[in-house]
């Protein structure tokens, strides 16, 4: 693994690589690269099979995280390629033309974190959610208890431990 | 567990768009006609649903209830994980059939509706058509405890709380997730209750209906749904 | 004489992209929904197919029935009260995504799991897998009309749910990986109520194999339908036993050995035509496989051995930035769990990689062209896909 | 024969007493369907229970008075078909309004019911139904083709379309049963039965995983419960034909029962252990099989 990535990081000025463990790789790409570096992989090191394609929202960094993960099943090797994308009007590329599976996780992550795609079949098309106006829901400053509260009714009744409170009152009962 | 963000307001101002294949517009049978088409007049019941009497005779009506109860046919919709259990309750080791108990697949033929488990708000509209297609005298039944309080999801910002704001209950069966006995005891409590004339949940929905109508808008924004049963 | 080719000759026009242009307002179309309120739907999702006659020319799979937001509330959990809400993702086999959490906190955390713990995480994930199998295979049956099999196949799912009941206290839920190891060890004589369940699975599925594999009419429905082009997997993301029915060997227990698949002994049973007969027949053979690992693992399991480690006080449990990918083959293909912290109490983010993701999504609108209404449902089936993994 | 008021209470008789028989029959052979795959199975009397329950359901949605004459029609079809024909041979009480050329009457009432259920499915406006009902009329088609066949060799055999007249020529022996005189025209007419008890392999119309479930899926209530009773009379009614024609016909309710119950077990075997075909691939198989041996008994006659 260690190989590629130096054979490749020249090339494609790949970020440092993050070794997790053996078999599992994680690696920053730039935004430009991305899709000659994902032909690349697919089509001459036998990373062929999409894993997953998800987002992460790093809110106090401003910025959204994509990661794609790659798998070589010979090799038994899964490389993450990890992609930063601006927080306050994030558009990716799409990649349905390479795997047709990641028009799926693009229509997702359009909804749930508001990741525009354009050029991804039926990409604004409502995937999970049905009449939603609010903010996407996996943005990390969506609140869901709150919308839940605002939203729904709620049965009276229900009690709530806080763990760490109930502990400590478990505990030292004193205080 | 994280702190409520106080702060976060829920967006009450934004309208759901009216979607393209919602709005009225002309349109060109194939036999060269031109008809308007109003697809929310079309889709939407305006009429509310009507209450029902119950027989003059006393003893018609508890012959009634009595054959209600002993043939409760179950609408085969899982709505939620608790679907999972709904299975072994129609297999050879609980066998719901020597009760009278049956699956039957279009709504218009059934009496019971199991809400098994959460609802999200896209099956909630579903639900409600399922339950608004059954005739009358017709019996919900909550399975879990997510139907009844939010259970497990109570944080969720996609399923519903308190199932007996959006669809008359006649019983909750509690539990994550009930065991097929508890079904089955709960399916047996819903026949006493059947018969002694108190399951008149299709009633208490008609009469109720604007209350009823006016929760169910509150969660769902979105009304499109084709006009039959799915 | 008689020409039994489809008439096609009232089909719509292929337009510049390659697509039929299909205008309802003609008259020759007719949407039809297929769940969620349905027999023949695979959980609660549904199909909107366009129909011409008795043929289905477009199919756009609907999702969203069953979405809690389960990613959402894991990022409001410490990590140790994610764990019980980590099994609710998947109904039918959920012991996968107690395991591939896991392991993913563990491996961020740095936390050994025993040796025994190991063999009974595996046992359980066998036990599940047995379970979700049994469920497939009578799905099978019962959406090309043959409920017996379900019937039967159900009531042998009972028997494991006994089994399942008496290792863990629970029939479905059953939260009894939990990072660090699993909860309990064995009961007393458990080895041998189990063998009496395998027993009795093997005279079922015998009987099940007399009478659904070797039927002529079964075998009319299934052979040639539904054919995935093996060339198609790689982009369309096939896994599991789906990939496996149509030559390609993918099986993560042999690719990238997790617990202690390294120490079984098995085979992974390969099928070569990919159509619906392919893909029962590769479960219907790992079924049989599992039946056999369930008592490998029994029989070589360690006798003693501590089952959990201590863990770090849960209520300040903090893990370090980082990120790891668990993956585990479930009973439909490959399953995991992408883990991400941020170096305080709660994970930052969580996603799970469901098999049924890739497969009743794109692969299944890419399928659906072109068969019968009556194929469609044996078609998801045969798929083998668990909404709720879909939209978790 | 002349015809004498009687009679009409004779065929009331006959009538109640096919359905309260069908009503238990069909009970019994769900249980028997049961307990092959391991269950208790239904009570016996669940039949009576459902019909009670659909009739004591309180509202009655209408699409239109077709919907409304749907099952009428198909009640028609079973009730027509039972009393047309001699139900006990040599029974006064229950000879029915059998006349010279019932056969041919018979014929068309086993097919008028699914006529009529067309009509009416057809204008509940559900795409189900009318999925349904243009998928049953096709096989059903096909399916009666063999029999119609059977139903020719029979009466070239016999030179008669009396169906008194034709049990008549099989008493004596158990081999003057047309079974054993025709065997081609029995399997022939076999094909037709097994295809239109609406049971696997050919129950495609009304599964409930592909279609659900088929030309009733809008039928609540009142109407549910006059296509039940149909649903207990009409295969009943149906079976009675074939014990006339092919087995010697029932001199008594004993015999009437046994056979009647014989007769039926035969499509509920096939059904119980098959799954189904799909449209296309039933009607190819009666085209194939059925069509070839129904052609057979004419000519071999």
């Amino acid at each position: 693994m260690r190989e590629l990535i130096e054979h490749l990081t020249p090339r494609y000025s790949l970020g440092a690589p993050v070794f997790q463990r053996p078999g599992l790789t994680f690696v920053d790409v730039k935004r430009d690269k991305l899709r000659a570096l994902l032909l690349d992989l697919r089509d001459k090191h036998g990373f062929t099979h999409l894993v997953l394609l998800t987002a992460v929202d790093w809110l106090e960094e401003g910025r959204f995280q994509l990661t794609y993960l790659l798998n070589n099943r010979a090799a038994d090797q899964t490389l993450g390629l990890r992609l930063y994308l601006d927080r306050a009007n994030p558009m990716g590329d799409t990649i349905h033309d390479i795997w047709p599976t990641a028009a799926t996780y693009q229509r997702e992550l359009r909804e749930m974190f508001g990741i525009a795609f354009p050029g991804s079949p039926r990409v604004d098309e409502e995937f999970i959610l049905e009449g939603w106006t609010d903010m996407p829901p996996y943005r990390r400053d969506f609140d869901t208890l709150a919308y839940s509260q605002q939203t729904f009714v709620e049965r009276g009744g229900r009690e709530t431990h806080e763990p760490r409170a109930t502990m400590k009152h478990k505990l030292y009962p004193e205080g | 567990m994280k702190d409520i963000d106080k702060s976060f307001k829920k967006d009450t101002e934004t309208d759901f768009p009216l979607r393209e294949e919602m709005r009225p517009r002309k349109v060109t049978t194939p036999d060269g006609q031109v008809i308007d088409i109003d697809p929310l007049q079309d889709y939407f019941c305006q009429e509310p649903p009507k209450v029902h009497r119950k027989s003059y005779s006393a003893i018609v009506e508890g012959f009634y209830n009595w054959a209600r109860a002993n043939s409760l046919w179950i609408l085969g919709f899982g709505t939620g994980c608790g679907a999972i259990e709904m299975r072994p309750l129609m297999t050879p080791r609980f066998d719901a059939y020597r009760y009278g108990i049956q699956w039957r697949p279009t709504p218009r033929q059934s009496n019971l509706l199991v809400i098994s488990g959460y609802l999200s708000v896209k099956t909630l509209k579903r639900a409600i058509r399922a339950y608004e297609q059954m005739p009358q005298p017709k019996y919900v039944v909550g399975l879990g405890s997510c139907t009844i309080n939010g259970g497990m999801y109570w944080d969720s910002y996609n399923t519903i709380k308190k199932l007996d704001e959006y669809l008359p209950v006649d019983l909750y069966i509690a539990g994550c997730m009930p065991r097929p006995e508890a079904l089955l005891a709960g399916l047996m409590d819903l026949k006493k209750l059947i018969r002694k004339g108190e399951a008149e949940g299709a009633n208490r929905y008609a009469e109720n209906f604007d209350w009823y109508k006016a929760n169910q808008k509150s969660v769902i924004k979105d009304w499109d749904m084709p006009d039959y049963s799915w | 004489m008689f020409s039994f080719q489809p008439d096609r000759s009232q089909y719509p026009d292929i337009g510049p992209d390659g697509k039929f242009e299909i205008d309802l307002e003609t008259g020759k179309f007719l949407k039809l929904w297929q769940g969620p309120n349905h027999p023949g739907i695979t959980g609660n999702m549904s199909v909107e197919l366009t129909v011409n006659g008795d043929e289905v020319v477009e199919g756009k799979t609907h999702v969203g029935y069953l979405h809690r937001g389960f990613e959402k509330l894991m990022e409001r959990r410490t990590f140790i009260q994610v764990f019980p809400i980590v099994c609710r993702v998947c109904v039918p086999e959920p012991d996968f995504n107690e395991y591939c959490y896991a392991a993913a906190v563990e491996e961020l955390a740095g936390i050994e799991t025993p040796e025994k713990a190991k063999w009974i995480r595996a046992l359980i994930l066998e036990m599940g897998r047995f379970n979700s199998y049994m469920m497939s295979i009578g799905g099978i049956g019962g959406a090309l009309g043959n409920g017996i099999v379900g019937q039967w196949l159900t009531y042998v799912r009972d028997l494991m749910l006994d089994r399942f009941e008496e290792l863990t206290g629970a029939r479905i839920y059953h939260m009894f990986i939990l990072p660090g190891g699993v909860r309990a060890g064995l009961p007393e004589g458990f080895e041998g109520r189990m063998e009496e369940v395998l027993a009795t699975a093997e005279r079922y599925l015998d009987d099940t194999e007399k009478l659904l594999f070797t039927n002529a009419v079964f075998k009319k429905r299934t052979k040639g339908v539904g054919y995935i082009d093996p060339a198609l997997f790689e982009s369309y993301g096939v896994t599991g036993p789906n990939a496996r029915a149509g030559g390609v060997a993918k099986d993560v227990r042999k690719d990238s050995p997790y617990l202690v698949y390294d120490q079984l002994d098995f085979d992974v049973p390969v099928e070569h035509d990919s159509d619906i007969w392919a893909r029962a027949t590769v479960r219907y053979r790992d079924l049989r496989v599992t039946i056999d690992l369930l008592r490998q693992i029994l029989a070589k399991m360690p006798k003693t051995g501590e089952v959990m480690t201590s863990l770090p006080n849960v209520l300040h449990w903090k893990i370090p930035r980082g990120e790891t990918y668990i993956k585990g083959e479930s009973s439909r293909g490959e399953y995991g769990y992408y883990l991400v912290t941020d170096g305080s109490g709660y994970p930052r983010r969580v996603n799970v990689r469901g098999p049924s993701y890739t497969h009743a999504m794109a692969l299944l609108e890419h399928l659906i062209p072109g068969t019968n209404i009556a194929d469609v449902a044996a078609l998801m089936v045969s798929l083998h896909t668990y909404p709720p993994e879909i939209e978790r | 024969m002349s015809f004498e008021w009687i009679h009409v209470a004779y065929a009331a008789l006959t009538l109640f007493i096919v359905i309260n028989y069908g009503m238990i029959m069909t009970a019994l052979v769900r249980k028997i369907g049961a307990r092959v795959s391991g269950r208790y199975g239904i009570p016996i009397w669940q039949n009576y229970i459902d019909l009670a329950k659909n009739i004591a359901l309180r509202s009655k949605v209408t699409h239109g008075a077709m919907f409304y004459l749907g099952p009428v029609f198909r009640l028609t079809g079973g009730v027509g078909l039972l009393l047309f024909v001699p139900t006990i041979y040599g029974s006064v009480m229950h000879q029915n309004f059998s006349y010279a050329g019932d056969l041919i009457l018979a014929l068309y009432f086993v097919f008028f019911g699914t006529l009529g259920m067309a009509l009416g499915a057809g204008e509940s406006g559900h795409p189900h139904a009318a999925i349904g009902v243009s998928r049953g009329l096709a096989q059903v088609t096909t399916a009666e083709l063999p029999l119609a066949l059977a139903v020719y060799a029979l009466s070239l055999q016999y030179q008669t379309i009396d169906i008194t007249e034709i049990v008549a020529a099989q008493q004596g022996s158990l081999f003057n049963w047309t079974l054993f005189t025709n065997p081609l025209a029995t399997v022939a007419a076999l094909f037709g039965l097994v295809g239109t008890m609406m049971r696997s392999p050919f129950d495609v119309v009304m599964a409930p995983q592909e279609i659900p479930i088929g030309p009733p899926t809008e039928y609540h209530s009142s109407y549910l419960a006059l296509m039940q009773t149909n649903r207990v009379l009409f295969p009943v009614a149906k079976v009675v034909i074939f014990m006339n024609l092919f087995f010697g016909g029932a001199t008594n309710w004993a015999e009437f029962a046994v056979k009647a119950f014989a007769i039926y077990m035969i499509p509920v075997l096939i059904g119980v252990v098959n799954p189904r075909f799909r449209v296309e691939q039933s009607i190819r198989f009666f085209l194939k099989w059925g069509l070839p041996v129904g052609i057979l008994a004419i000519v071999t006659v």
